[in-house]
């Protein structure tokens, strides 16, 4: 049913993300896991988190990784060539690292068989947005305070950082 | 949340309406190409299409059919992949858009119904979201077309389009979040009989776009770079880059953004009805012919994107740059703190 | 009718797999893509709990993350686009200088 | 508090001086300078009448100023203390003191004014030291002074830093102060762990408690300690080397240290604690053979200087030889009264040098002098005077001291030594008017193109400037001198001796400071401790009644004639030799070439240092303390210190890949045991 259906989409477009070498393709992926989420959110009768995950997430973000990567338009990325000599920079930290992740894979499923099971959704879903707006409104008016600067502050260093020196690759 | 209610017939009668909104969307892109070439013939003092049918009325078929029977052609050096799932994503955005918009009252269907059937294909209680979310995955069709068929008046055409449409989206949103404002509701359906109250005496006449004009121009605005039509046709503007995202496109893959524009310019036509021309509702019309007075705001609209494609000429980018993130974002923005001022105030 | 540790299962996987992507691939935009799907991961646990205890702070956090990803995603991108300027390249090996 | 205005004052005149003096004109500083001193001696003056009112018993003023250190039981106060002893002292320091700076306000007036001011504040700082040093109620306070004063007269000697040679003799004296001075504080602490204290009046007091020590102990070392102090401080054999090298400094310099204040320190350090050395009676005997020696030593030298600074400054250590020889024979008294007159007449002879210097624009070499006489009256005769009494001639100063010294010396049963002071005293006459001689008599030697070229260099600078015409001394060197004669023509009277119906009311003076505290009552007890020595025999004496005065009178009328005897025909040697006729000078220098050679270098002293310790400590310290200890050693320690730390680093560098996804394993290995952590417990 729905649930499985979003969820293998969302693993399978996920594991591709991460299997692909071709960014375009990735970030394609991506929005497709994104959708299936927002699917699960609109599952979880959490509409408004369904509509801002494919707003923001897909249509933002990930359009904005688009640009990226076409205005970099490095279409495959660099194999083993450049493996560096330096020991700690071989494969060695990536497979570490892989181990490292299907090990946290398999403590989170511990903790969750510890958890015993756990029921079905059973009380009343909030999915009026005048609940969310008024909550976030005022017990949550501080952070959202927060979270504007946050974001003007990434805006101007967003500009900063990518805006082009004067004689490009003169720092070397 | 899909308010269906579990009975066959209704089942088979919201099918039935999917289905003819399907269809519709699709003559009304047929339509549309008559209109756009007779509307450009009337303002250049032309006759414009006559020959195929009685006042050239054929004239789209013909189109179609030439679309069909070129051939597909696709470079070399393009992603085929990507490259083919370009123009599905484009259409699929651009009908999908449509799936909640309401464009009537209920009907019984001349008693054939027990029950009244609202006019829509669904009902979410977000829908307004929905449909600026489905457009704004409209974008990605042009993108991969543009990068995946790997040349450059492509690529430029992509990366100005969607540029322009992100950008324009800001401004979309805002002029959009003051009638939320002032409707207090995220349903359409909800949003258009908020405009059914009576203004200045004339009953069913509160239309938003009184009440909030400036909302109603940027959103107009707004919507017209949203789909790409002139002036703001940047994507693909001949003169610069041969024919934008779309150049190397050819026969229905071309045939679908073609058919994409068109639907995405009724779409946002019917859009912007729903929330400021005040739906289906008319001063002494009856609501069970509203489907009537609906299409004929929609079409009121969709003549003045024909009328001013073909009498403005287009703006530099810079231009269209600096006007989306200079005029149209702070205006809208000052609109949304006005309108909720007003409705603080005035308690509307 | 899927129950809360459906959802935490599904999440744990997505997060495991943004996880490994960091180590596997070997360019800084798939990279960051991953952690997306990490923050994913977490929006779906977030919601999924929110739900089983009918409050709203789990969608309100998930805005919030969303507003911090983006940022997250406006720096890291611009970020990409100077190292690419400097080093025609996108593998974070090529970065290592530890001064420039 | 009255005490402290007396150090206090020079020193707030070193402060001005030091600090604003650049910015001062000459006038000014000169004014300030004086001006301190000055008060300092009216307040001298006010608390010694101040202390004469009291009773004899217990005549002293004491003060605390503060509380230096404490450590658990043991505390040091920073304690001023006016007793007649010191006294005396002060008068000296601060009545001299003020004349010499007057004399300095004229004597350096060509130097620049950031000079003029420098040189004031040093000499300021040095009477402060110097006061504190005789102030001092214990031996770290006076140890303040005794290093205070040491650091002045190094900086005074150097005075001319540009100069190779006065920068060396500066640095010259230091070190050899230094040697001295280890050997004091070790002797302080020596006492301190004797005597569980540092304060003199304690140390006295426990002392007059102990039988003198037969045979060599503790007490001894201590004093011996001491002694090596006062002979660095006091240029004493075989430290008395810097002395004469420190005649580079501005004369008037010479004058107030090196002639009659901190040279005399030693002997003052003796005298405060005489009532401990009279218990170390072997430390006393070699305190006055080293005297004795270096009196006649010195002399032998002075008699073929041609430099007439050096001449002084060898005097000056014969005379200082005859203050040890004194106080190691027991004649405290007398070694301080020689001290007292010895300040006057010889800080004279100095600023008479000065004033010949002055007029002859730098020229030191009494060769190229003579025929001064007419051209220097008030130089000529107040010099002369000066001479007279150094000399011992009846009537003035220097006869009554010294002659006391003798007669104690003769009367402690010390004949040998007793013949050397003689002989000591002979030449003394003899160098001083071959000086006088030389200098003012004769015809002229001197080169008028010498001026100019002389002019530089030596201490009175820029007198090249002034062409050859010779001029007396300017007013204010006339006053100091003038003053500085009558004192010592006046000074030896108030040590009258009983053999000439005086009634030696310095010593009457001096007694309370001399003898052990609180114990005037039971005078006898001190009396009988010192009995069984024959050295501490005169000291008994001055407490003794008149009976001992009775029968020595005889004695002491002979041995005055005696030594007016002598010190004329000193003189009589003198003008036979260089006034009659100059020729015979030469052929007895041929005839004793060899001796001459020997004398004019000094025996050979400096070379003899410079081979045994200098050069030795020099290829030491580059052989072995820079080529092996700090090449190897200290630059090994600090140079592996920072390769063990660059090391380390290389090793953790290692870690420090600059790979993010390096770093980000970590964090997530971190995560993922702290989670495992949790999940496990």
């Amino acid at each position: 049913m729905l649930f499985y259906f979003f969820g293998a989409l969302a693993v399978i477009a996920s594991l591709l993300v991460i299997a692909q070498r071709n960014p375009v393709y990735s970030v394609l992926l991506l929005i497709t896991s994104f959708g299936a989420l927002s699917g699960l959110y609109v599952l979880l009768d959490a509409p408004f988190a369904a509509a801002i995950q494919i707003i923001v997430y897909a249509g933002a973000i990930m359009v904005l990784f688009l640009f990226v990567v076409m205005l970099l338009n490095t279409p495959h990325e660099d194999t083993d060539a450049d493996e560096k000599t330096h020991p700690m920079l071989r494969p060695g930290p990536m497979r570490f690292g892989a181990a490292m992740a299907v090990a946290l894979l398999g403590e989170l499923a511990w903790a969750l068989s510890r958890s015993g099971p756990s029921s079905t959704f059973s009380n009343t879903p909030v999915t009026s947005l005048s609940a969310i707006g008024y909550t976030l409104f005022t017990d949550y008016a501080f952070q959202f305070e927060v979270t504007s600067v946050l974001i003007l502050v990434a805006m101007v260093g967003a500009v900063l950082m990518a805006r082009r020196e004067d004689q490009p690759g003169e720092k070397r | 949340m899909f308010s269906v209610i579990s009975n066959n017939s209704f089942v088979i009668a919201q099918v039935g309406i999917a289905a003819v909104v399907w269809f519709l969307l699709q003559i009304s892109a047929a339509v549309m190409v008559y209109f756009e070439r007779k509307v450009c013939a009337w303002l250049q003092q032309r006759v414009g299409p006559n020959r195929v049918g009685k006042a050239g009325l054929l004239q789209p078929i013909a189109d179609v059919v030439k679309l069909l029977f070129k051939e597909e052609l696709r470079p070399a050096a393009a992603d085929p992949w990507l490259f083919a799932l370009a123009p599905i994503i484009s259409a699929t955005a651009a009908f999908a858009a449509f799936a909640v918009v309401p464009f009537g009252g209920s009907t019984t269907l001349f008693g054939l119904l027990s029950e009244p059937l609202p006019l829509h294909v669904a009902d979410v209680n977000v829908a307004v979201l929905v449909v600026f979310a489905i457009t704004s995955m409209g974008v990605y069709g042009i993108v991969l077309a543009g990068w995946s068929s790997n040349s450059k008046y492509s690529l430029l055409g992509a990366l100005r389009s969607s540029a322009q449409m992100i950008s324009y989206e800001l401004s979309y949103g805002m002029a959009l979040a003051a009638v939320l404002v002032l409707a207090n509701s995220m349903s359409l359906r909800d949003i258009v009989n908020a405009q059914s109250g009576s203004l200045l005496g004339i009953p069913q006449f509160r239309w938003f776009v009184f009440l909030n004009p400036l909302g109603f121009l940027l959103f107009f605005i707004a919507g017209i770079a949203e789909t790409n039509r002139a002036p703001f046709d940047f994507p693909e503007a001949e003169q610069e880059l041969v024919a934008g995202y779309h150049t190397e496109y050819s026969s229905m893959s071309f045939g679908m953004f073609f058919l994409a524009e068109y639907i995405n310019m009724v779409t946002v036509s019917a859009v912007t009805t729903d929330l400021f021309l005040g739906g289906w509702w008319f001063p002494g019309v009856p609501e069970s012919l509203g489907w009537l007075v609906f299409l004929f705001k929609i079409s009121v609209l969709l003549f003045f994107y024909l009328w001013m494609r073909w009498s403005l000429p287009r703006y530099r980018y810079d231009q269209l740059m600096s006007f989306g993130w200079k005029v149209m974002l702070p205006a809208s923005v000052l609109n949304v703190i006005a309108t909720a001022a007003a409705v603080l105030y005035f308690g509307l | 009718m899927p129950s809360l540790n459906d959802y935490l299962i599904l999440s744990a996987v997505l997060f495991t797999i943004g996880t490994a992507g960091v180590f596997v691939r070997r360019n800084l935009i798939t990279i960051l893509l991953s952690i997306e799907i990490m923050l994913n991961a977490v929006n779906l646990s977030f919601v999924a709990f929110g739900r089983a205890f009918g409050t709203v702070e789990g969608q309100i956090i998930v805005f919030f993350v969303m507003t911090v990803a983006a940022a997250e995603a406006a720096v890291g991108l611009a970020i990409v686009i100077a190292l690419f300027r400097h080093r025609e390249s996108l593998n974070p090996d090529a970065f290592t200088a530890l001064k420039w | 508090m009255m005490l402290l205005l007396i150090p206090l004052f020079p020193f707030l005149g070193f402060l001005i001086n030091a600090c604003i003096g650049k910015r001062l004109s000459k006038s000014a500083s000169g004014l300030v300078a004086v001006a301190v001193m000055v008060a300092s001696f009216a307040v001298a003056v006010t608390s010694v009448i101040q202390l004469a009112g009291l009773p004899e018993e217990s005549r002293a003023i004491v003060n605390r100023i503060f509380t230096w250190i404490t450590a658990g039981t043991f505390t040091v106060d920073f304690t001023l203390r006016l007793d007649p002893l010191s006294a005396l002292m002060i008068l000296v320091i601060t009545g001299i003191g003020s004349l010499i700076h007057i004399y300095s306000t004229s004597y350096m007036h060509d130097e620049p004014d950031s000079e003029y001011a420098r040189y004031f504040s040093y000499l300021n700082l040095f009477a402060s030291f110097m006061l504190i040093l005789v102030l001092g109620s214990n031996f770290l306070v006076m140890f303040v002074g005794w290093e205070g004063v040491g650091l002045c007269s190094y900086l005074l000697i150097g005075f001319y830093y540009t100069k190779k040679s006065a920068a060396d003799a500066g640095k010259k004296a230091f070190i050899v102060n230094r040697i001295g001075d280890f050997g004091f504080i070790l002797g302080v602490l020596m006492l301190f762990v004797k005597f569980g204290s540092v304060d003199f009046q304690e140390i006295a007091h426990q002392a007059s408690m102990l039988s003198p020590e037969v045979v060599f102990g503790t007490v001894s070392m201590a004093t011996l300690l001491l002694f090596v102090g006062a002979t660095g401080k006091s240029a004493q054999l075989p430290l008395y080397i810097w002395l004469p090298d420190a005649m580079e400094g501005p004369t008037p310099v010479s004058a107030l240290i090196h002639a009659a204040t901190m040279v005399t320190a030693g002997v003052y350090m003796i005298g405060r604690n005489a009532v401990l050395f009279s218990v170390a009676p072997d430390t006393l005997m070699v305190v006055a053979v080293v005297g004795a020696a270096t009196a006649f030593f010195a002399g032998t030298i002075g008699l073929v200087q041609n430099d007439i600074k050096r001449v002084l400054a060898y005097s000056t250590v014969s005379q200082l030889g005859y203050m040890f020889l004194a106080m190691g024979v027991g004649a405290y008294t007398a070694g301080i009264f020689h001290l007292y007159t010895h300040a006057f007449f010889k800080a004279l002879l100095f600023l008479g040098s000065g004033a010949v210097i002055h007029a002859l624009s730098g020229e030191q070499d009494i060769r190229k002098m003579g025929g001064l006489k007419d051209k220097l009256p008030i130089t000529y005769w107040t010099f002369l005077i000066g001479s007279l009494a150094i000399a011992g001639v009846p009537g003035l100063a220097g006869f009554f001291s010294k002659d006391e010294i003798l007669f104690k010396t003769y009367a402690g049963g010390h004949t040998v030594l007793w013949v050397v002071g003689m002989l000591t005293s002979l030449m003394t006459a003899t160098y001083m008017f071959r000086l006088v001689f030389l200098t003012f008599w004769g015809e002229s030697r001197t080169p008028a193109a010498a001026h100019a070229a002389h002019g530089h260099g030596h201490d009175a600078h820029g007198h090249g400037g002034h062409g050859s015409h010779l001029h007396d001394a300017p007013k204010p060197m006339a006053f100091a001198l003038i003053a500085l004669t009558v004192g010592s023509v006046l000074a030896g009277y108030i040590g009258l001796p009983h053999a000439l119906g005086g009634s030696n009311r310095l010593e009457k003076w001096l007694e309370p400071s001399l003898t052990a505290p609180h114990m005037v009552a039971s005078a006898g007890e001190a009396t009988r401790s010192m009995e069984p020595t024959d050295v501490a025999a005169p000291v008994a004496t001055e407490h003794g009644g008149a009976g001992e005065h009775a029968e020595s009178t005889g004695v002491e009328l002979g041995l005055m004639g005696l030594s007016s005897v002598v010190a004329l025909s000193g003189i009589g040697i003198a003008w036979f030799f260089f006034v009659a006729d100059p020729r015979r000078a030469e052929s007895v220098a041929q005839s004793f070439s060899g001796l001459r050679t020997v004398l004019l270098n000094k025996y050979y002293v400096d070379e003899a240092y410079d081979a045994a310790i200098v050069q030795p400590l020099k290829i030491m310290s580059e052989r072995v303390l820079w080529k092996v200890v700090d090449a190897n050693g200290i630059d090994g320690a600090v140079n592996g210190a920072a390769e063990s730390v660059g090391g380390l680093g290389e090793l953790l560098r290692r870690l420090q890949t600059g790979s993010v996804r390096a770093y980000a394993a970590s964090l997530l290995l971190g995560a993922v045991l702290v989670l495992g952590y949790y999940l496990s417990r």
